[in-house]
């Protein structure tokens, strides 16, 4: 994959995904680069979190494909299991395993999916939760933790199965503001060591300062993607510019 | 932890007490007072018009159920025949035989028809009225069985089957357990005769004691065969049990079934369900 | 033809012993009803002694198992008053279903806001008004469905009663098995009918809780 | 009084070896009882849709008629069928397969109650279905069904008392046979009545340690 910078990551090519009646996406594309952060935005119900979903194949698409390192994900006799160890996903909610320590958060998918070894297992976890910063808290229950806590360790159990690319479902928008900060840390700081990140999210602050690019989304497909700078100062279209007034000023009276 | 569990102890000490307080009130019960309260037995059974009788319908051809739910049997003409004399309706309840005696004592029957027998323990607890007919009893066992009995005894060792509270089950207690003949782990008590019946047709037990017509006839059904008929396990006849002191239906009971046994009646109700 | 011609007496035999079953459970449940709801109120409202006295009751009961109840309540009862087996069985069941219930509505009065009571003191009401105008229509609906499950509870424990002679369901089966020496036959027609019995029961109480769910 | 301690004196050998016979029963149907509602659980939740339908009937008709029929039906009505079991299998039989229909509808309930979130994100760090409810969801809807199946082992207790009506020698069937013998029905259990009590309450007070030693922070299901 390293041989040659140009082939992408990632190549969604015109998906379609209902649930019953409701169209969600409607012909959706896109496709990333290795180190890219693309930062999706969209007023809700435009289909991002089903994006990620039928990225990483937990609701597959109805139709379109989908390349993961120039294999195709959606074609028929893939293991879905292999190729989520490939994607990392963190959730809103962060769905952290409520029965498992920290340290087991991680441990768990590293013994059971990568079949490591425990000693292993719990050497990486360790240092997985290292880069999180979150060492001190191995041996706390979820329910002892603080949201952002949570969030740093999904981010480490994602981590620890060496995925290539990450996907962010609003990875703080479940949180206290207080606690976002330490969130967004850590993602630049993933982002900085070149991992690949999909980040659905309204923080304009992260996407600004991280974002290689910021792609508008609503009704389904792409409206408008480009460089931070250029879609937060001048967006091509009226729906774009309305919708990122909004958020900018929700974003500024929240502070 | 600690709370609760004095709370528990609490609970059982309190219980213990109130059990032991139930226990003595129907053995302590004065004789004078229980006859005192008896005397009108028979006036109160004439001025309700009908006496309630306990039965266990589950012993054929003494009692049972026929497909209309009505009780046949020996025992119940009879009954109903004394009930004819007496001049009262009869009342048939059925109830497990185990608790018939009980029943008699805590006065919720005022009789018992069940193929009873006047044994010295039962007479410490209700009055009997004079048999109305002497019983042997009966070893069954399935039709394929080996075994052969000359004697009672003979039925040592092996697994034997008999009903709750019958002197069946205290015989087999008494002369096979605490003799060290069958160990007791062997020995079934079955609420009703034909599901120890059934239990040796199916071959789960290898004997059944129990009195010798009913036996017979529960053989008959459920194909058994009879090893043995003795009167040697058997004490006294079948009597009517009747509440401890109610001398004057004692005395009126005993009158009408003499009375019965002499002009031949109890013997043409026997031959119509095949009693010899 | 033979075996249909079973199946038929069979049924019509066991059948007879329905409306019994439905009768000691109607029994049971009221009886059980008037303990449980008394006794929680006892428990939650009482004074000291009253609270002791309900929560030994509901703890003794409900750690004994039913049949055991039932065999010391049909001796109990018969010391006192000549009741027939059904009415000593249904009452002694009654008595057991009661310290369940109790629980059922103990867990009810307990959820119906304290906020209830105190507006219904505050207008001037008595404590025992306030239970029985605000608290306990409240709490009936919150211990509806808790309350159905114990229904089918009481209904299928009301074969118990057998043991002390009651003609139902389960006795009519083990009469006719005794006579037609076919029990396979006897309690899988018990067995339906019972299904029978508890579905319909389920249902009407679903039906129930649909009407009368309270938005809390 | 002193008859009292009299027919203690007789009663409690008999009442003791019928303790030990009951407790048997019950610990023995409450396992068969859990091997069997475990699957039937899962099965319940995560089967395919046929698979679903054949438990749920399962469930049924075990939630939905008496233990005693059942009871009867296994013991006096399967030798029809030509299948004779002995009293004691027959006891264990009935009973694990009746509290395993009650064990598989409490853990059916555990394991719904575990939340979708916990199986998304198994899934998303790449197990499968099965290792996802093995290593994730199981665990965890165990210890959240603890004070249901604790509750269940309690009932069990209580309702092996119906065994002697198979001639099982329990500790109700000792009492039976005791109180036709020295015809003293109410003391007599009223003593069991306090024999089932002790019972009830060692185990209560067992199965709360056990909740305690396996409880988890924050893991009581009302999270969700």
């Amino acid at each position: 994959m390293s041989s040659t910078a140009i082939a992408p990551i990632l190549r969604i090519e015109n998906i379609h995904k209902s649930f019953g009646k409701t169209r969600v996406l409607t012909g959706f594309s896109l496709t990333v680069q290795p180190q890219e952060v693309v930062v999706l935005v969209g007023p809700s119900g435009s289909g991002k979190s089903t994006l990620l979903r039928c990225i990483n194949l937990l609701s597959p698409p109805d139709s379109g494909r989908i390349w993961l390192e120039e294999q195709e994900i959606t074609a028929p006799g893939v293991n879905p299991d292999k190729v989520r160890q490939r994607i990392g996903m963190v959730f809103q909610d962060f769905n952290l395993f409520n029965h498992l320590t920290a340290l087991g958060n991680v441990m768990i998918g590293l013994m059971k999916v990568r079949k490591m070894p425990k000693k292993e297992a719990h050497d990486l976890a360790m240092f997985e939760l290292e880069r999180v910063g979150l060492v001190d808290r191995a041996y706390h229950y979820p329910a002892q933790l603080s949201g952002g806590q949570k969030q740093r360790v999904a981010i480490a159990r994602a981590l620890g199965m060496d995925p290539h690319i990450m996907l962010f479902d609003e990875p703080t928008s479940a949180l206290d503001p207080e606690l976002t900060g330490e969130v967004l840390e850590v993602m630049q700081q993933l982002a900085r060591e070149g991992m690949t990140m999909i980040v659905v999210s309204h923080e304009m602050g992260f996407a600004r300062q991280v974002a290689s690019r910021v792609v508008f989304m609503e009704g389904g497909v792409v409206v408008e993607e480009g460089p931070p700078a250029q879609m937060f100062e001048q967006p091509l279209h009226e729906r774009t510019r309305a919708f990122l007034r909004k958020i900018s000023d929700m974003d500024s009276g929240g502070r | 932890m600690k709370k609760q569990i004095r709370m528990w102890m609490l609970l059982i000490a309190a219980l213990l007490a109130l059990s032991a307080c139930t226990a003595v009130q129907p053995t302590g019960q004065q004789p004078g007072a229980a006859s005192a309260e008896g005397s009108g037995k028979l006036a109160q059974i004439k001025a309700a018009g009908k006496i309630v009788v306990g039965t266990s319908a589950d012993y054929p051809p003494y009692e049972s159920i026929d497909a209309d739910g009505n009780f046949v049997g020996f025992d119940m003409d009879l009954i109903r025949a004394i009930g004819e004399r007496l001049g009262v309706e009869v009342e048939i309840v059925d109830m497990p035989f185990d608790s018939l005696i009980a029943a008699v004592q805590e006065g919720k029957i005022d009789a018992v028809i069940a193929a009873m027998q006047a044994t010295a323990e039962r007479d410490e607890k209700v009055d009997f009225t004079i048999p109305y007919r002497m019983t042997k009893d009966a070893f069954a066992a399935a039709q394929d069985s080996t075994l052969v009995m000359e004697k009672p005894e003979d039925a040592a060792g092996h697994s034997i089957g008999v009903q709750t509270g019958t002197v069946q089950e205290r015989w087999v207690q008494d002369n096979l357990v605490a003799t060290g003949l069958t160990p007791a782990d062997l020995v079934f008590s079955y609420e009703r005769a034909d599901q120890a019946a059934l239990d040796v047709a199916n071959g789960r037990i290898e004997l059944l004691l129990m009195d010798a017509e009913p036996a017979m006839e529960l053989a008959k059904q459920t194909g058994l065969k009879i090893l043995l008929i003795t009167e040697s396990t058997a004490e006294g006849g079948k009597s009517i049990a009747i509440p401890e002191g109610a001398d004057d239906l004692k005395a009126e009971l005993d009158r009408i079934i003499q009375e019965m046994l002499d002009d031949g009646t109890i013997q043409k109700i026997q031959e119509a369900h095949g009693l010899p | 033809m033979e075996f249909f011609q079973n199946l038929v007496t069979t049924f019509n035999f066991i059948l007879q012993g329905v409306w019994v079953t439905i009768g000691v459970t109607a029994v049971a449940l009221a009886v059980g009803l008037v303990f449980g709801v008394t006794m929680a109120m006892a428990r939650v409202y009482g004074n000291p002694f009253l609270q002791t006295v309900a929560a030994i009751y509901s703890v003794i009961v409900r750690a004994v198992p039913v049949v055991v109840i039932i065999f010391i309540l049909f001796f109990v009862i018969a010391r006192f008053v000549n009741l027939s087996p059904f009415w000593a069985g249904s009452l002694a069941l009654g008595f057991a279903s009661g310290a369940y219930q109790s629980e059922i509505f103990r867990g009810a009065f307990r959820a119906v806001p304290p906020g209830q009571m105190i507006a219904a003191r505050a207008i001037g009401m008595s404590k025992l008004q306030a239970i029985q105008s605000i608290i306990l229509p409240q709490a009936a609906r919150l211990a509806l469905p808790a309350w159905g499950n114990e229904a089918t509870l009481v209904l299928k424990d009301s074969t118990l009663v057998f043991v002390v002679g009651v003609p139902e369901i389960l006795r009519r089966a083990q009469q006719v098995s005794a006579r037609t020496l076919e029990p396979f036959l006897a309690f899988s027609v018990a067995m339906l009918l019972y299904l029978v019995l508890t579905l319909l029961t389920t249902q009407i109480l679903q039906w129930f809780e649909r009407r009368y769910r309270l938005q809390m | 009084m002193e008859s009292f301690l009299q027919l203690l004196h007789n009663a409690v050998p008999s009442l003791l070896q019928g303790t030990g016979v009951t407790l048997q029963i019950a610990a023995i149907s409450l396992l068969l009882g859990m091997a069997l509602g475990l699957p039937v659980g899962v099965g319940r939740v995560y089967g395919p849709r046929w698979l679903q339908h054949l438990l749920a009937a399962y469930i049924t008709l075990f939630q939905g008629t008496p233990l005693l029929i059942q009871l009867f039906l296994v013991y006096y009505g399967l030798p029809d069928l030509g299948l004779t079991l002995d009293r004691m299998p027959a006891a264990f039989l009935t009973l694990g397969l009746n509290s395993g229909a009650y064990q598989a509808e409490y853990l059916r309930g555990a394991l719904q109650s575990v939340g979708e979130g916990q199986m998304t994100a198994a899934r998303a760090i790449g197990m499968g279905k099965w290792l996802a409810v093995r290593t994730i969801i199981l665990p965890q809807a165990l210890r959240l069904v603890l004070p249901a199946w604790s509750n269940e082992a309690i009932a069990m207790l209580k309702y092996t008392a119906v065994v002697f009506l198979i001639a099982v020698p329990d500790l109700m069937g000792q009492a039976k046979i005791l109180s036709s013998r020295y015809f003293a029905p109410i003391p007599i259990y009223m003593i069991v009545a306090v024999f089932y009590i002790v019972l009830v309450g060692a185990t209560y007070l067992i199965l709360r340690q056990l909740e305690r030693r396996f409880h988890i922070p924050g893991l009581t299901g009302e999270a969700h």
